[in-house]
């Protein structure tokens, strides 16, 4: 099984995080994994994206040129990488950014308010996090106690003491219908 | 009612990329002011530096060129050499100038090349996020100066216009700062003078701006003015450093 | 082995350098390589080392110079342009023999260009940027771990042959992040630098670290002592992959990142039926005939892939000398080989050369 | 009688303009977001404006036209 | 054909650049060119036109960048280390397809070398000195006469295709002097240069010269333009002259300088019933693979010969493409090939292809 | 009877290549004595320069390194940051380091670099034939400036020392001369103390050498070295520019 | 015919404007000609030199490997380019200068104190001049018609006054035996 | 008492001694070239020298040693 996911948003919205958490728990999983961030002023005002890998075997490109699992969270990113998904993929969408769903019939998508969510939870960031938990839930994509785990590694030490809301964040994701 | 304040004809339509509250907006608008003011966008060349402004020519209406970092007062003096009716300006951040550009900047001005060179001092790289420029304040921490700019260490801040302001070449220098609304219109007025002096072929000028960028500084754009005010100023004093009583 | 850890290209090969012994860096920033830079300036001088941000590249290449007469093992980085601007510094390392190791993380070009990958520094990097007859050693990794394990590699071999040793790497490789296992030590070779210059302490002759000679005749010799020093190295230091070669019928040529995608047209064409092997050339310089000496029996033809107009393209055709037909293709400017147009080539290099050849 | 016209579209939300204004009539639209992801400027009681131009002066995109 | 003068080489070219039309030069100081920079600074002036001495090589190329941009016939001249200083310019000229003339009288490296003649450049020139795929147009003259010749051609060349052409000579052709010829009217090509800027003057759209691009589409395309521009180039621009080749048997390859030296060979070997014919690429880049083609029905081995450690060797070897034998004599550090050393190897190669072959 | 003057011992006993009359070997002197009279050199690491003392290493007794044309500083700087405790000084003409090696000296003087830089100023390039130099004076005649230096092609010529002391970082900046002994004992004294203050590490030197070029001049050794008195120092003063009262 | 001329003394004796002035003449007199000097800081202080070729055919190379003509000036010229002569060839040394005579007795020498002849005729720069003297009597390397219009085309005007001296000085140079 | 020697092979003729020294005692030895091809400087009349060393100071090539 290949994991090969996009993400995608605007720059601060913690796209390239959610993906190093991805690729980190990946790695705790066993998996052979590689995270790709969008890297340079492109970034700055504009979208920001990152490719996670996350597989059996060695990753041969780290280099998307589609996937199967996306997370967007923003308009200009849902047009960018809706078609690079293949068949039989998924789309994760925070629709409360997005005002769209996806145009295709033959991928999943699932359209979730996670930055209202994660407002109203008191912390627009854990937005992503909400995105995630929803990918993990539909495709194993890694397990959640080294998602978990990721979290602590991942995010600097001031930032540990929200973990457990982020693992809250995450549950609702998974559970969000 | 008539229109008081609108963007300047020499700035285009498009939208700046730079960050939200940076001031090389300001700066840019400025320079376009002056040559919306001095009507001379028609022949005028603008030299484009490597930094945040890289690519300034998708925003000024004027003929541009692209430099190599640093270079941009070489490629200036090329223009000026060869189309001595042109107006060319240099528009260069504090690495480009301060630190690989340091000799074009020090000749073009020892020549007297009749250019204008408006010259964007943020304290920082801005474009590649966040290293140490020569004009790093002491202590201040950056991507390269982690713990703090340390003189022993990475060696003190360099005042251009001082330094420059030693060379017999250079006919008009000013630091002047975009800090708030009264300090940008001294700077607007010092911008139009540098073009003036170029107009008068009196030779090299050259404003320092001081600038802001919250986003390496890691402070809110209203918090980076402040910064201009409190931190910079005391190190890089405004005003004439060179050309206080030319008349153009 | 060691501790295993999820790291960026770039700051592997800051941690690889330090790992190595080079507590000396000097370098000038450039995107998509800065992260090394920063790495340095945060561990240096907490491992008593130095970094000192140079007020440009040719600075830094020769603070390099510098620091590397003296015999410190010493570091630069840069990307495209600010390793054209170089040039200058490493022929003047290549005539004085000094070691030093230079990263390049190879971004689009020419002029300032793009900051997206791209392998389009292949000639500079391996038939000579600067002036003069002279080589550098030129290593070119394909993952995380191998820039870890190449810049260590790239310290002895600078050493020991005093010389320049180059990685070249590109974007891909200098902001991903993957999977590095560190060892609990680093072999480092340790040499004796009897020709440095610290000050002789009055116990011995003057040492002078130089590369001017106005006598044509002796800086002929000194040439030749180049060349031949160069020629030891193509005998000693070639290295490269073979990967499922064995029995392929096509060879894919290809280094770094675009060895990885080529590796996974193999397997999509082994699906097809159709026995795809792979060269990949570990030294860019000195170039690995020998890897084309072993396959050329079994190969009716090659494709060589890079992310260039086809520089690499010229050695694989020396290396190939007329012996099969070679076949290119390439991405420019940042853009990445897709994996569907190269198995479109091979299909086609398959039907040409294998089923109907 | 003086007005003020924000060009929305270009705003990026850095609110030098809420700070620089003498009559504190300008605020962020917190409910919506432009087509560049931002939070934009606007005015709140244009009666109050006195058209000195100073959000105008130091808003570094252009956004902001005055007429008086 | 008119006036006829004994001059220096490095004279001629300044004097052919004024003749061409190019009254804009910025060089900086270096043995064995600095003829070419006080011949332009006593004659410009006069002529209305500007020679300055820049601060340093970088700042000259971008001098040349920025006048070359203006649409003006620009030039600048060096010598090897000086022309590795030059290569991050070089590259932007070749992004922007900014035309320019750029004189290399080649010394002996690497690093400060020496100031004999030498060709150890080639690779620099040829291949990619600088960063990204690109080429410039390289000339190699091997009279004083074809100094000044090539010279004016290289300007239309640079113009024709807005890139650089480079004249590629040596310490010996910059430094001796011969008899020129000049004509009494340069064939000046003249451009339009809708492109360049200087001021659009509210009557035309803002026209920029930039080299960056950062979208890696944008910049593939952009380096695509390029390529296809290169292709014509090829197509059109090879120049080469064969010599005593209708029933040569051995062919010596070499340009410039020792181009001369190899016809000496040639009347050597005739005496000894030898048959010797030259084929000098008097194009560099693009390489005339054409007299290959030309020749390789009759000849039964090449002999290189070059003041380098064998550099042009690689496009010989890519033009004969293992269809022959070649063979390489080299002298390096400003050293110059020997007749007798040559024509000792010609004995052999003759009885080891033709006497026993 | 007693030795009172010989050859320092850093000097060896090669004969030197300059040209009959040339400063260039009073000012090697000079720093060999330095190096003699502190007993330093077993442990300096000197660094030529490209100019007409580019092999200045013949002569110098001590370790030394050949650095590209205008970048000795940086190479220097290497050597600084990697062995501290080795005396480092570089040997520079004007074209050397006021023109191609602007940055270099720039920034190793705003660093604050801890090493002693002796820069011969001569007006000239001697090496390559008599070009004009950043210092070339206004009017003169050299091989590019063929109808004189004129300011308006040409620019003015630089004065290296006072622009350097705009900087915070250089501890000791002086201009001696070597046009007769008595000013030849003085300019001794001044590289000594350079050294002084390296070794003191109080940061960076630098002395600047008036100095003679009798081929490119096209004067005799002796009215070369009236050309310095008459017509170099009134543009270039004698001084202390930096670090007058400074105790090592 | 080809003559291969090497000149060689100190820097100041006028060795390269010797080799210019008969190189101009080989043009004058319808030949074909290069000249090239020894450049560069090689020349300070140390030896001077040019080569020389006249010759009916095109010049093959400026760089002289061997010669058949040869002026020496100094004692190194001599001690370095004695050996270069070809069998036959010729070699006119400045005795004043030069303390021995040639070694070699395959090849023709003459010694000639031009120096001393020269600094009684009032003008040491004349010493040049006398040995090209002795060279074209004896090799007809240059006409003599043609020689004097060189002696005007290669020197500046402002010593043109000193050419008739310069033409007696080679008339000396001819007739010294 | 004082004595100068001039390492006369070292000599370039620079005449930069003969210029400088108070007693006037050194001139150029017209009838000797030195392997470099110079006349080299010599002192004519050394009981008149009081060893100040000025010619050895001025000298560019350390050619005099100055005993007292
Ligand atoms: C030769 C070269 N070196 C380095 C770079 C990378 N680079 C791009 S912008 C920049 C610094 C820009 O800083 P500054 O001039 O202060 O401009 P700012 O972004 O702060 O406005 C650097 C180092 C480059 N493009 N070319
Ligand atoms: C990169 C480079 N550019 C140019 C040169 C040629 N060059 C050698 S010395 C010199 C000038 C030296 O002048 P200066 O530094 O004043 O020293 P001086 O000879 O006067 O003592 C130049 C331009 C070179 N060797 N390298
Ligand atoms: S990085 Fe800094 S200088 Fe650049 S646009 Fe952003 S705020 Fe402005
Ligand atoms: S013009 Fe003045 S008063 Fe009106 S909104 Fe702007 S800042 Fe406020
Ligand atoms: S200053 Fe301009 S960009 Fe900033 S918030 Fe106000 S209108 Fe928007
Ligand atoms: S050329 Fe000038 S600086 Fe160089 S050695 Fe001769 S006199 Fe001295
Ligand atoms: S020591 Fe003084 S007096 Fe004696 S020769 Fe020298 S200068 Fe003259
Ligand atoms: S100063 Fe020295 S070199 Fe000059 S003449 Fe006197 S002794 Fe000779
Ligand atoms: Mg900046
Ligand atoms: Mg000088």
């Amino acid at each position: 099984m290949v994991h090969e996911i996009i993400l995608a948003g605007f720059g601060g919205q913690g796209i390239l995080s959610a993906g190093r958490i991805l690729a980190y728990a990946g790695m705790l999983d066993g998996k052979q994994v590689s995270w790709l961030p969008s890297y340079g002023p492109e970034m700055r005002g504009g979208t920001a994206n990152s490719s996670v890998v996350i597989s059996d075997n060695p990753v041969d490109s780290p280099v998307l040129n589609s996937c199967n699992e996306l997370i967007v969270m923003n308009r200009p990113s849902l047009d960018k990488f809706e078609d690079l998904v293949e068949e039989g993929g998924i789309i994760v969408i925070d629709s409360s950014i997005v005002d769209r769903d996806v145009k295709r019939s033959d991928v999943t998508s699932f359209m979730i308010p996670a930055t209202k969510i994660a407002s109203d939870m008191g912390n627009m960031a854990f937005a992503n996090i909400i995105l995630l938990g929803k990918l993990i839930n539909e495709r194993r994509t890694v397990t959640i106690e080294n998602f978990e785990k990721a979290l602590y590694a991942v995010l600097p030490e001031r930032k540990h003491n929200l973990i457990p809301d982020e693992m809250k964040a995450l549950k609702i994701g998974m559970e969000y219908i | 009612m008539a229109v008081i304040f609108q963007k300047p004809k020499a700035l285009k339509d498009t939208s700046m990329h730079y960050c939200p509250g940076c001031t090389h907006g300001i700066a840019h608008r400025l320079v376009a002011e002056a040559l919306d003011e001095l009507d001379i966008e028609g022949k005028t060349v603008g030299i484009a530096s490597v930094g945040c402004s890289y690519n300034s020519y998708d925003y000024f209406a004027c003929d541009m060129i692209q430099a190599p970092h640093g270079r941009a007062p070489a490629v200036a003096t090329g223009v000026k050499r060869s189309k001595p009716d042109c107006v060319v300006f240099t528009y260069q951040g504090d690495g480009d100038l301060a630190a690989i550009g340091t000799a074009e900047i020090i000749h073009a001005a020892a020549r007297g090349e009749n250019i204008t060179v408006i010259f964007i001092n943020n304290t920082i790289y801005g474009m590649t996020s966040g290293q140490m420029a020569p004009t790093t304040l002491l202590n201040q921490y950056t991507t390269t100066t982690p713990y703090g700019r340390i003189a022993d260490l990475h060696g003190f801040p360099i005042n251009v216009c001082e330094m420059l302001a030693t060379l017999q070449g250079p006919a008009y220098i000013e630091r002047a700062s975009l800090h708030d609304v009264k300090h940008i219109r001294k700077a607007k007025e010092a911008v139009k003078k540098a073009f003036k002096v170029q107009l008068a072929k009196k030779g090299f000028s050259l404003v320092e701006l001081l600038s802001t960028c919250p986003t390496n500084w890691g402070l809110s754009p209203v918090e980076s003015l402040k910064r201009i005010k409190d931190e910079m100023i005391p190190h890089y004093p405004l005003g004439v450093f060179k050309g206080e009583n030319l008349e153009v | 082995m060691g501790q295993k850890l999820l790291m960026r290209g770039n700051e592997a090969i800051a941690e690889a350098a330090i790992r190595a012994g080079c507590l000396h860096y000097f370098g000038y920033p450039i995107t998509p390589q800065t992260e090394i830079a920063h790495y340095m300036a945060k561990k240096l001088p907490k491992a008593g080392g130095v970094f000192l941000q140079a007020e440009s590249e040719v600075a830094a290449i020769n603070m390099v110079y510098g620091a590397g007469s003296t015999g410190t093992r010493v570091m630069t980085s840069s990307s495209s342009p600010g390793i054209s601007l170089k040039q200058e510094g490493l022929s003047y390392l290549a005539g004085a023999q000094v070691p030093a190791v230079v990263v390049n993380i190879v971004r689009g070009g020419p002029g300032l260009g793009g900051i997206q990958p791209a392998q389009s520094d292949y000639f500079q990097a391996c038939k000579g940027g600067g002036h003069g007859d002279y080589r550098q050693i030129v290593l070119a990794p394909s993952s995380v771990q191998e820039l870890y394990e190449l810049t260590v590699e790239a310290f002895n071999l600078a050493d020991r042959y005093r010389m320049v040793a180059m990685i070249l790497g590109d974007g891909i490789l200098g902001q991903m992040m993957e999977v590095v296992e560190f060892r609990d030590k680093e072999p480092i070779e340790d040499y004796d630098k009897p020709w440095a210059t610290v000050g002789h302490g009055n116990a011995r002759e003057q040492n002078v670290v130089t590369s001017i000679h106005l006598s044509p005749a002796v800086l002929e010799k000194m040439n030749q002592n180049l060349q031949d020093k160069y020629e030891i190295i193509k005998q000693k230091e070639c290295r490269y992959e073979l990967y499922n070669w064995e029995d392929a019928e096509l060879f894919i040529v290809a280094y770094g990142t675009v060895a990885r995608i080529a590796k996974s047209i193999i397997e999509m064409a082994k699906r097809e039926g159709i026995k795809v092997g792979l060269v990949r050339p570990v030294t860019l310089w000195p170039f690995p005939q020998e890897a084309f000496e072993k396959v050329i029996g079994r190969a009716k033809a090659f494709l060589t892939v890079e992310m260039s107009s086809g520089q690499m393209l010229e050695d694989v055709l020396l290396a190939v000398n007329g012996r099969r037909k070679v076949y290119f293709h390439g991405r420019m400017g940042g853009m990445v080989p897709v994996r569907d147009d190269i198995m479109k080539m091979v299909r086609d290099i398959y039907k040409k050369h294998v089923k109907n050849g | 009688m003086a007005k003020v016209t924000f060009i929305s579209e270009k705003c990026k939300g850095c609110e030098l303009c809420v700070n620089v204004c003498p009559r504190n009539i300008i605020r962020m639209n917190d409910r919506n977001l432009n087509e560049k992801g931002y939070h934009p400027a606007e005015v709140n009681d244009m009666d109050k404006c006195i058209g000195c131009a100073f959000c105008a002066t130091i808003c570094p995109d252009c956004v902001i036209i005055v007429e008086k």
